[in-house]
């Protein structure tokens, strides 16, 4: 397997209970060209595998926009996994 | 993208206690005729068990954005004036305001309307989170898990 | 037949300006979560004509028993701690608070519905009338025939 | 024509525009035994033709409790006209 590009720059966020499983609310890390954000969750799940279990009950967005799983990242993009949002 | 915030309206995330008498007063236009207010705050128990605190938390750019938007609505669904939504961050003890809002209108009804759907809007999709401290333990509480695009859009084959 | 004043609930008629923040205060127990204010207020005009003041009058002692009844109603109806409900009387100036409801709950949902229905009700049934005055006179405001038994009930032929 | 019996004493309180149009806001006086608040208004309207065209908008109250137009009046009952109201 090819090294992973690096072209592609994101910021990763977590808040809540993803924060707590992750042990870590931000990161900025570099990602292969065409990564989408169900590549990008999937990157964090193999490293915590804890985290698999949660990815029915996450939504996550791209510069503070929810956005679909199949969204292609682009460099400088800030990406944030947001589990059931519970203010108010 | 961040809806631009017109009409006056104030929206905020604050960490120190929220006072409402003076955020209200400003709503006050001599073309209005009706105020409602929503303040919710902390309960001293969830699920039965008696809360100590409570400590919320938020993605603070995004849930000032999607709070900025849910003003933006309301002006487009209802014949309102002014709009004014603060939430607290931090730790907040029982009784303590996390979040008020507030709609200023010529006419209840839109009044009533406009505050009611601020509040829900605000619970499915502004991102806070709150952990509940109790006795034994701490957990976030249950929420709800705001709608998001199932894929992006993507251009329609020609036919 | 008055409906008794309990649940620690607050109704009255005042001739001063109305000052929300010490009434709302003691609505708020350790187990509520939600208040919903309604603070009604004079507009400046009035069916497009430029308002100059209003003068409220009301057969106070019913009316005091009708928004007695109102409270009684909201707590059979709804799952709430505390209503107030307060209306002034006499000459009031453009933005002064003539009405201003207030529920306490432990959810917003009751209360958003309680004190939305109490001032609903309170508009067709509290035996209150204002005048309005304008720069060419002064008319009785438009209202709501309250709703009033057709016959008395009679004792029915025995069958 | 017999005279009025006078046994039944009622206070009678006008308000709103009905004040205005009765030019006062309080009375007592006695009806005869049998009479209805119908009756009550119709000797106010015999009286002041012009509260006649007032009758459909008007409901009647008796002892501070909204009342129907047929209810027989009692020695102390207090009576009250209310044209459409309009607080809040």
């Amino acid at each position: 397997m090819p090294p992973v590009s690096q072209t592609v720059r994101v910021k990763v966020l977590f808040f809540g209970r993803l924060k707590d499983v992750v042990r870590q609310s931000e990161e900025s890390l570099y990602l292969s060209d065409a990564s989408t954000i169900e590549q990008l969750f999937a990157l964090y799940a193999g490293r915590i595998p804890e985290l698999a279990k949660y990815r029915s009950s996450v939504v996550a967005s791209r510069n503070q926009e929810f956005a679909a799983w199949d969204t292609l990242l682009r460099t400088g993009d800030e990406v944030a996994f947001l589990p059931p949002v519970s203010g108010g | 993208m961040t809806a631009p915030l017109d009409h006056n309206d104030v929206i905020e995330l604050v960490r120190e206690p929220i006072d409402p008498l003076p955020l209200v007063r400003p709503l006050r236009a001599p073309e209005d005729g009706a105020i409602v207010t929503f303040d919710g705050f902390v309960r001293n128990q969830s699920h039965d068990r008696a809360t100590l605190y409570l400590d919320y938390e938020a993605y603070e750019s995004m849930a000032l954005g999607k709070m900025r938007e849910i003003a933006a609505d309301l002006h487009e669904k209802y014949p309102i004036d002014r709009v004014l939504i603060v939430h607290r961050l931090g730790r907040l003890e029982i009784g303590e305001t996390s979040v008020f809002i507030a709609v200023s209108a010529p006419h209840r009804a839109a009044a009533f309307d406009a505050c009611r759907f601020a509040i829900d809007t605000l619970k499915r999709t502004v991102p806070i989170w709150k952990k509940e401290y109790f006795e034994d333990g701490a957990v976030w509480a249950d929420g709800e898990l705001p709608p998001a695009p199932l894929a992006t859009p993507r251009a329609k084959p020609a036919s």
